[in-house]
């Protein structure tokens, strides 16, 4: 389950300098460090070949880290940059869009256009110095099992040293 | 009517049951608004499942439903039958795969249970926005276009043609056959290429049902499975045909010798390749450029596997049959083998090369050939340490795409492997199909085949079209496609764009987009595309997405 | 650069361009007018199409502020414009929106004869609302001598004041008085229809090299402004803490959205069902993080950004209209300036440059697959 | 019910030190309420104690009608645990209105609200001397008088009595600092508070009967003046043509003041509807008769349609003058009209809950003098 975070304290609102200010009986929290973090991430997966690699790693019996949770999509360009935005606000520590190898979509060419959006957001988020780190785009065949999960532990791991998405505890957005 | 939702757990036998708690699955799920009835069963899609699922859904009449299970991939369907069997559309079940992405790759019983939940959860949300969706049927059109006029495009036009089925057979070249003209003798039966041809060409005259175009190439194709539209150009002149279906066919070439290096000099006299020695012994006679009999042959294999980098599969048998020729024309001749690996599979390929090296052949492994034509024609091998001179080189190359399959392809937009070869939509499970409906690969235009594998390919998609577009039955496409909310769409056309199926079109009066329902293949694209979602895709629409990105986030 | 050279007595440019723009519907060039005119009250303008001379000797061609982004006030003609030679006079930065909008089908240019002029920029809606009267002379008063003191703080950091050799703007005549002798201005061709134009009306074309070094140094100085302010917005803008108080103030009214040229939708996706939320998911957010603003609007404002900074042509429309005063506008241009670079896409430049998301390469972004 | 708590703090203080409570025994689950950081306010919902300790509930600002903000915390479903909300009498009004258009829902919401002193144009906020200004707020309230610098919409409401609140404070009270007193107005309040909280007594108002001491009958009665001055200082009965067009003049069509209005709850207004979109014929026809047309058009057609679908449960809150772009006075106009339509069919919008918008009924004798 989700643990507690408390966010860094702000600085006070004047208006609650003097009178108004109640006698506090709370006591101040500092940020807490989580040990065991578990990331959470969403991974949009084209149904023809990400979607595929996820279900023969599954038949292969290749062990995961429980941090993935998959959203298929019938093609990797029906992801929006506002879902995958959408996903990061709402507190996935890492979104991951996968879809066919260029020149193999299912549909001819959607994956060319997944990856024009992703680099429109990739850059949005980078300019405004969120972490884009936390989003990633990769290619996976339905017959790269391996590669699946090789994607899947290796992004974890990524995320799991970036922490958790700050974005989650900021009260103010 | 109140929504009265069902969620099934499957157990999978011991797939599930054993790595998650469905007990605690159950229990986090009864309490969700409309769900009326959370049920297991030990396999949903045996015999018994299926009747404990039907019976279910009529006694709880139920709305809608979860199927915690499998892959959707693998029984999608057959719980769409199950829900038609209960009398319910059988879109309304959304599935939840927690085998695969829970209990067979998360280790921790409670992290696989916690997940599967997020994931049930997350279904449930889902199918509340599930709607009911007719099947469409549109009328398909039985004729079909085969492009290449060799022994697998003859074969799968002979296959199909009949009198309610017109087949267009299309040949770049003045004549049919293709390549297995050229072969004197075919192995198993060593009757000869063009008797083979020959005999085809005489049923394809009687066959009224097949028209065929020579020295023609096609030009344009629009459309899709049922409904497609060619432009063929047979010399200067244009023809539009309709078909249902498209056969491609167009076979293979060898290997340029020219772009090989590392083989030393591949350009000397008395050098040839399969191709060219087949034509030579057609002739009659087997002669060095001088004129007289070879007193020993070198015959090596495997040509250009290191540049192309798979083997082709098919150049041993004819390599080894080259040997049965030399014995049976020139006997007493010397005749050496060079191969890599000798590949020869099949119940009566590796009998014939057992006979052929018992009658005093000798089959050389070596992976480092090289020819010099010094004072006759050598071949050095094991490190240039040993020399083999012959008067006489048969070489087998590679085989390679034929020219026209990069611009066929973009024309039927399917795609090709890293070689260049037509890629089938499964090797195993749909070996002739393409990832375009209605579009079938055969014989070398998807690899290196023999014969055989070609007739049988050609075999395999007429049995596909047969069995798909039968005259008089209609097709149901894609149901799960996009439409259009008429009140938000603005008509900025970016959704027209980004379709690759032409399935949108402007309406100049209501200045809107609209979706051509049979022409949508359902990939959502044009979602992605349009700010204001005005066009969503069914299932997939983005309050669905929506649910389930925070569904799983939970 | 060639163009006409035309008299503007007492330097008022508003008459001189009326009288250009009369003489052509005298010649039948243009059969009728999109113009700025002061609305009856005279406290703001307003966009009229008119065919009477009448209207167009009122109107401002040149308006103190921007009330509706030309690009707005086009789109409204969208299923179809009532005459063929509408000549239609705006900034700069309402033809880069009209361009945009174009290829988005909103506007169609079949039957428009776009005009732009150097534009010093526009006052403050604010502050021109505190006296109008004053307003007008304030900016006259900017036209001839193009201080940028009283100017919006986003005009002062734009570059895409004038036509030069640099194409960074698309129209078909441009209306110039930066270094034109005193009491002149100047008409440039543009395009194609704009050398037309020319022609028919038999005005002698001459070269205007005067005006290269004018121009070159006003754009230099506002390359200058935008750098300067860059650094000053930078730090306040980029990084979560920065960003989540850049935005902490936004009331989630979405002015900006609704005065933006390019937010062309009937429908905005972040005020549909698509972004709506159940008690518990909020309840949710709130306790993980123990308390949340609400409505949150990174969201919107992030998201936004995805759907339109590829086409934002840093008009200022929605910095000028937000309550809160937050720096909206230029951080939309900050961002958009990135994508645009990352795309080589300037919105306006041209009538044929393709929506970057509505095509692709096979062989790019390779950098970021992963 | 005429009952009260009193508690011997200062007003914020023991406010907040209650919620403090509420959450800590876990009767409610969270706070929505104002927040301020720095030059940002903003409505917050807070679950956990210690952030409660920020938060500022009585900051003299609205920087969205809150109505608005709760009708979309629960319209999709009714909130499952107890949430109390600290709200203006015309959040609470429009949030009712909304509630008769199946647009939220009460249900476990602990509606606390005060007896209103007005609150501020949102962009004052940024103001340098703003606590100053706020300290002067308080003065005034606590001594009965109308503080200065208002919304202008807040200098004419009469409605500052949040008779629907399940707990209402007043703010007008002199001995604000150092005690206040809660009024218990609903059932559900007395579930929530006790004895506990401070000493019970007898309640001074009347929130039934519209019973109240006079300094509140006083402001009541000035503000009452107020509109009629204001109706007087606009005459929107008497504008005609040029003068509503003189009004809405500078309107820029951007539709802002639909976008923060409580009342305007559609997701797709019908005036950014195709229906509502030039078609060519009728713009060439306009043009053949006009000379002139304004672009983008119909801004009139916009303020007079939107004024006729929100006229009946306009609050008058002032979200819209606040967002205006152009600076029309768009509250004023809409909520001195709203006020007309209001007294003609006799309902007061967020009066009570069970009445029903007087256009979505009839009686079958009435308003016979509209007949000719």
């Amino acid at each position: 389950m989700l643990k507690k975070v408390t966010a860094n304290s702000k600085p006070r609102s004047s208006f609650n300098n003097g009178k108004f200010m109640p006698k506090s009986s709370v006591k101040k929290g500092n940020p807490k460090i989580e040990e065991d973090f578990f990331p959470k991430i969403v991974a949009f997966c084209c149904n023809w070949c990400t979607y595929g690699a996820a279900d023969l790693a599954g038949t292969s019996k290749f062990t995961m880290p429980p941090s993935i949770s998959v959203v298929k999509v019938m093609c990797s360009s029906r992801v929006d940059p506002v879902q995958v935005l959408e996903s990061f606000l709402r507190g996935a520590d890492g979104v991951l869009i996968a879809g066919c190898h260029p020149g193999d979509c299912h549909y001819d060419n959607g994956n060319y256009y997944t990856r024009r959006r992703f680099a429109l957001l990739n850059e949005v988020v980078q300019s405004l110095g969120l972490e884009n780190d936390r989003l990633q785009l990769s290619w996976i065949s339905a017959s790269e099992a391996k590669k699946y999960q090789q994607t899947v532990t290796d992004f974890t791991e990524k995320i799991k040293k970036l922490g958790r998405n700050p974005l989650w505890v900021k009260s103010e957005i | 009517m109140k929504e009265r939702i069902g969620i099934f757990l499957c157990e999978c036998g011991p797939n599930i049951a054993e790595k998650i708690d469905l007990d605690k699955v159950k229990e986090a799920l009864e309490h969700l608004p409309n769900v009326v009835i959370v049920a297991r069963h030990k396999l949903f899609c045996s015999l018994q499942g299926k009747e404990f699922l039907k019976e279910s859904i009529k006694e709880n009449n139920l709305t809608r439903f979860v199927i915690a299970a499998c892959s959707p991939k693998q029984h999608e369907l057959t719980f769409m039958i199950v829900a038609e069997d209960a009398g319910m559309n059988p879109h309304l079940f959304q599935m939840a795969n927690i085998r695969e992405q829970c209990a067979w790759i998360i280790e921790d019983k409670d992290e696989a249970t916690k997940k599967a939940i997020l994931y049930i959860k997350a279904a449930y949300k889902r199918v509340i926005y599930h709607e009911s969706l007719d099947k469409k049927e549109i009328v398909a059109n039985p004729d079909v276009l085969v492009i290449g006029g060799g022994i697998a495009g003859i074969e799968a036009s002979l296959a199909l043609a009949g009198p309610d089925r017109k087949v267009y057979l299309i040949e770049k070249t003045e004549s049919l056959g293709g390549k297995i003209k050229e072969f004197d003798e075919v192995f198993i039966s060593f009757k000869n290429g063009q008797s083979i041809i020959d005999e085809r060409l005489e049923r394809i005259e009687k066959e009224d049902n097949i028209e065929t175009r020579l020295q023609a190439e096609v030009i344009d194709v629009k459309g899709f499975l049922g409904n497609f539209i060619v432009i063929v150009k047979t010399g200067d002149s244009e023809e539009k045909i309709q078909v249902g279906a498209i056969i491609v066919a167009i076979g293979f070439e060898l290997i340029n010798l020219s772009q090989l290096k590392g083989y030393g000099s591949l350009d000397c006299d008395d050098i040839y390749t399969g191709l060219e020695f087949e034509k030579m012994k057609k002739e009659g006679k087997i002669t060095t450029k001088s004129g007289s009999v070879p007193k020993s042959v070198g015959i090596i294999h495997c040509i250009g596997r290191n540049e192309v980098g798979y083997c082709s599969g098919v150049c041993c048998l004819s390599s080894i049959k080259f040997s049965k020729y030399i014995q049976d024309k020139l006997p007493g001749t010397n005749i050496f083998e060079f191969y890599r690996d000798l590949t020869l599979p099949d119940k009566a390929y590796q009998k014939f090369y057992e006979n052929i090296e018992n009658k005093g052949v000798n089959f050389i492994q070596a992976d480092d050939i090289k020819i010099a034509n010094e004072k006759g024609l050598k071949i050095k091998y094991n490190k240039n340490k040993s020399t083999q001179p012959v008067d006489m080189i048969i070489l087998s190359p590679a085989y390679v795409p034929a020219k026209d399959s990069n611009s066929l392809a973009e024309m039927l937009r399917i795609p090709r492997d890293d070689s260049g070869f037509f890629t089938e939509e499964h090797p195993k499970l749909a070996p002739v199909n393409t990832s375009a409906e209605g579009i079938f690969i055969i014989g070398c235009a998807q690899g290196p085949k023999s014969i055989k594998d070609s007739i049988s390919q050609a075999h395999a998609a007429a049995g596909k079209i047969l069995a798909s577009i039968i005259p008089g039955k209609k097709l149901e496409p894609e149901v799960r496609i996009s439409y259009i909310n008429e009140a938000f769409c603005i008509g900025c056309q970016k959704c027209l764009n980004t379709c690759n199926y032409g399935a949108i079109y402007f309406d100049n009066l209501k200045f809107i987009s609209i979706v051509n329902e049979v022409l949508c293949h359902g990939c959502g694209n044009c979602i992605a595309s349009c700010n204001s979602s005005a066009i969503q895709l069914k299932h997939f629409k983005d309050i669905q997405m929506h649910q389930e990105i925070i569904e799983i986030l939970r | 650069m060639d163009g006409v050279i035309l008299k503007a007595q007492n330097n008022d440019f508003n008459k001189g361009i009326k009288s250009f723009l009369l003489s052509g519907l005298k010649n039948g060039v243009f059969d009728s007018f999109i113009l700025s005119m002061q609305v009856p009250a005279k406290d703001s303008y307003a966009w009229i199409l008119t065919y009477d001379e009448g209207l167009v000797k009122s109107s401002t061609p040149i308006s103190p502020i921007m009330t509706v982004q030309g690009a707005r006030a086009l789109k409204s003609l969208r299923t179809g414009t009532p005459t063929q030679k509408i000549a239609v006079v705006m900034r700069p930065c309402e033809m880069r929106a009209v361009i945009e909008l174009s290829k988005l089908n909103q506007i169609n240019l079949n039957d428009l004869i776009l005009i732009s002029y150097d534009c010093p920029g526009t006052l403050p809606i604010k502050n021109y609302l505190e006296d109008p009267e004053k307003g007008e002379e304030v900016f006259n008063k900017i036209l001839l001598d193009w201080d940028d003191k009283n100017i919006r703080e986003t005009c002062k950091l734009c570059d895409k004041v004038s036509v030069q050799e640099e194409k960074t703007f698309q129209s078909d005549l441009h209306i110039t008085t930066l270094g034109i002798e005193q009491n002149n201005f100047a008409i440039i061709s543009n395009s194609e229809k704009g050398i037309e134009i020319l022609n028919e009306l038999k005005l002698e074309i001459k070269n205007l090299s005067s005006r290269d070094e004018p121009v070159k140094k006003i754009i230099e100085t506002r390359r200058k402004n935008r750098e300067n302010s860059r650094k000053e917005l930078i730090p306040q803008l980029i990084g979560l803490d920065a960003l989540s108080e850049f935005f902490s103030k936004c009331i989630n009214c979405k002015v900006c959205r609704s005065v933006c040229p390019i937010c062309y939708c009937r429908q905005c996706y972040f005020s549909s069902e698509k972004v709506k939320y159940s008690m518990e998911d909020y309840l949710l957010q709130a306790s993980t993080r123990g308390n949340m603003k609400f409505l949150p609007s990174l969201l919107f404002q992030v998201g936004r950004m995805t759907h339109m900074s590829l086409s934002c042509v840093n008009c200022g429309a929605c910095e000028d209209a937000c309550p809160m005063d937050i720096k909206v506008g230029q951080a939309f241009s900050y961002v958009g300036d990135n994508v645009q670079k990352l795309f080589d896409y300037l919105p306006g430049r041209s009538f044929e440059e393709p929506l970057p998301l509505s095509v692709y390469r096979e062989e790019e972004f390779k950098e970021i697959e992963n | 019910m005429n009952k009260k708590i009193k508690i011997n703090k200062s007003v914020e203080t023991g406010l907040k030190e209650l919620l403090i409570s509420l959450l800590e025994s876990r009767k409610i689950k969270a706070v929505f309420t104002l927040e301020r950081n720095k030059d940002a306010v903003y409505y917050s919902l807070i679950t956990d104690l210690e952030k409660v300790d920020q938060a500022s509930p009585f900051l003299p600002f609205m920087p969205a009608n809150g109505g608005k903000l709760l009708s979309k915390l629960t319209d999709i479903k009714s909130i499952s645990e107890p949430i109390a909300a600290v709200i203006h009498p015309c959040e609470l009004a429009a949030f009712i209105e909304l509630i008769k258009k199946q647009q939220g829902s009460l249900d476990n919401l602990l509606i606390i609200s005060s007896v209103c002193p007005g609150v501020m144009p949102i962009n004052n906020i940024s103001e340098t001397n703003l606590d100053e200004k706020i300290k002067k707020y308080f003065e005034s309230a606590k001594n009965s008088n109308i503080p200065t610098g208002l919304r202008e919409n807040c200098e004419i409401c009469s409605r500052i009595i949040p008779t629907n609140a399940d707990i209402i404070i007043n703010l007008m009270d002199k001995d604000i600092d150092n005690s206040f007193e809660l009024y218990i107005n609903s059932e559900k309040a007395e579930k929530f508070l006790g004895d506990e909280n401070g000493e019970i007594l007898d309640s001074d108002f009347d929130f039934a009967n519209n019973t109240f001491p006079q300094n509140i009958k006083d402001i009541i009665s000035q503000k009452e003046k107020n509109r009629i001055a204001v109706n007087e200082k606009y005459k929107f009965d008497q504008l005609g043509m040029d003068g509503l067009i003189d009004l809405f003049g500078k309107c820029i069509g951007c539709h802002s003041c639909g976008g923060v209005c409580p009342i305007c709850y559609c997701e797709l207004c019908d005036f950014d509807s195709a229906e509502h979109e030039y078609k060519k014929n009728v713009l060439k026809s306009d043009l053949n008769s006009r000379a002139g047309v304004r672009l983008p058009p119909n801004t009139i057609l916009y303020q007079l349609g939107r004024l006729n679908h929100i006229s009946t449960s306009c609050v008058g809150c002032g979200m819209c003058t606040d967002v205006c772009p152009v600076d029309i006075p768009v509250g004023m106009i809409f909520s001195s009209i709203g006020n007309s339509v209001q007294e003609l069919f006799k309902y007061i919008p967020g009066e009570n809950l069970e009445e029903a918008n007087p256009i979505t009924v009839y009686k079958k004798e009435e308003l016979t003098n509209f007949e000719d």
